[in-house]
């Protein structure tokens, strides 16, 4: 797992986890690249991270895909991320490509379900939180 | 003694207190009201481990984060 | 959609399909990279294609991923790709991750099943058709 | 006359014959037995477009491709 403060080096990232694994036998390497889109008016969108939980819900996935033969990836941004450029990588890395298939699906929603990351729209220099587009993570009103 | 932790956009600083059980804590936190509509939808995690369970005993020291709504990516 | 002879240089292909989507506004890119396994004492697998089909397969994806506000490109490999390379890339992008994931799972299996290629195990400098793990298309029997 | 071509691991050179329809193709490959066990598994292109009509009509200089079971990637 990897923060970065700022926009990610999507190429670089890309290309050292292609190069890391690139004796390790797998069929399947599937990227997921997530970029801030142009759209009402915001100039970047920002991040905040719980990093200790993170890395938890992190950790038991690495166990997940392990257990099916796979490797899991990721990379965030921490605070603002201009318009066009990119916040978030994740990438599974596994023998065939059907379980790679499933496994990105199910590792990037599981991420936007529950990882601990907090967005913020950034309107004339303010910060302003997407709350209309955030989830409540599983579990969540336990103490209402 | 435990302390409480506001993650992201909640904007409320830490508060520490005295409690047995998170139903302990649910209790404390109700009595301010600014925090009600966040409890909702909010998550719990204990020393960094989510937990789901209101009887969770607490000690002394404990550490407990409220998460709010999350949108990663 | 590219061919080349021979391994693709995959951070080259996955850098410039970023770079020329850089101002769509796409928030999702997820390319499928296929490398080739050592098994069974292969040195390296073959490719033949047949162009004329394989275009009309991909322009007919052009319009499917049109139609759902995605794009998807692909390159592929002609001859031996050696052990540890890659002999495919394919991606898509879309605004929104939902679209993303459904696409690049659909298109990475309907080009297993449909796009003409056929595949040969290198054993010492031996062309084997590779028959136990190909896939009549659509349509076969016809002339049975 | 038409013509027939043979793709990827088939091995055999492509073929010229008189045929109105894509039935008159199959009886005459038939006619070859190492082709027989190929024809169940191949599928067939007229003019570079896929085709699944064995009443299909065939005209002076069409191009017929056979093409047998694919793995790319």
């Amino acid at each position: 797992m990897e923060l970065y403060n700022g926009p990610l080096d999507v190429k670089e990232i890309f290309g050292r986890w292609l190069d890391e694994e690139a004796e390790s036998n797998y069929g399947a390497y599937i990227p997921f690249v997530g970029t801030i889109r142009a759209e009402e008016e915001i100039e970047a969108l920002s991040f905040d991270i719980y990093e200790p939980v993170l890395q938890k819900w992190f950790d038991e996935w690495q166990e997940r895909a392990k257990a099916r033969g796979a490797v899991v990836r990721m990379a965030h941004a921490i605070g603002d991320v201009p318009v066009h450029t990119s916040s978030y990588v994740s990438a599974v890395f596994s023998p065939k490509r059907r379980v790679a298939l499933e496994l990105i699906d199910e590792f990037v929603e599981d991420f936007k379900a529950n990882a601990p990351i907090w967005k913020y729209d950034v309107k004339n220099g303010e910060r302003i939180y997407a709350e209309d587009r955030s989830t409540p993570m599983d579990g969540s009103g336990l103490l209402a | 003694m435990i302390k409480v932790e506001f993650l992201g956009p909640i904007g409320k600083a830490a508060v520490e207190m005295e409690a047995a059980t998170l139903a302990d804590v649910a209790a404390k936190l109700k009595e301010d009201e600014m925090l009600v509509p966040w409890l909702e939808k909010c998550a719990v995690a204990l020393n960094d481990t989510m937990v789901k369970d209101l009887d969770t005993v607490l000690n002394d020291g404990d550490r407990i984060s409220i998460l709010p709504p999350v949108c990663g990516g």
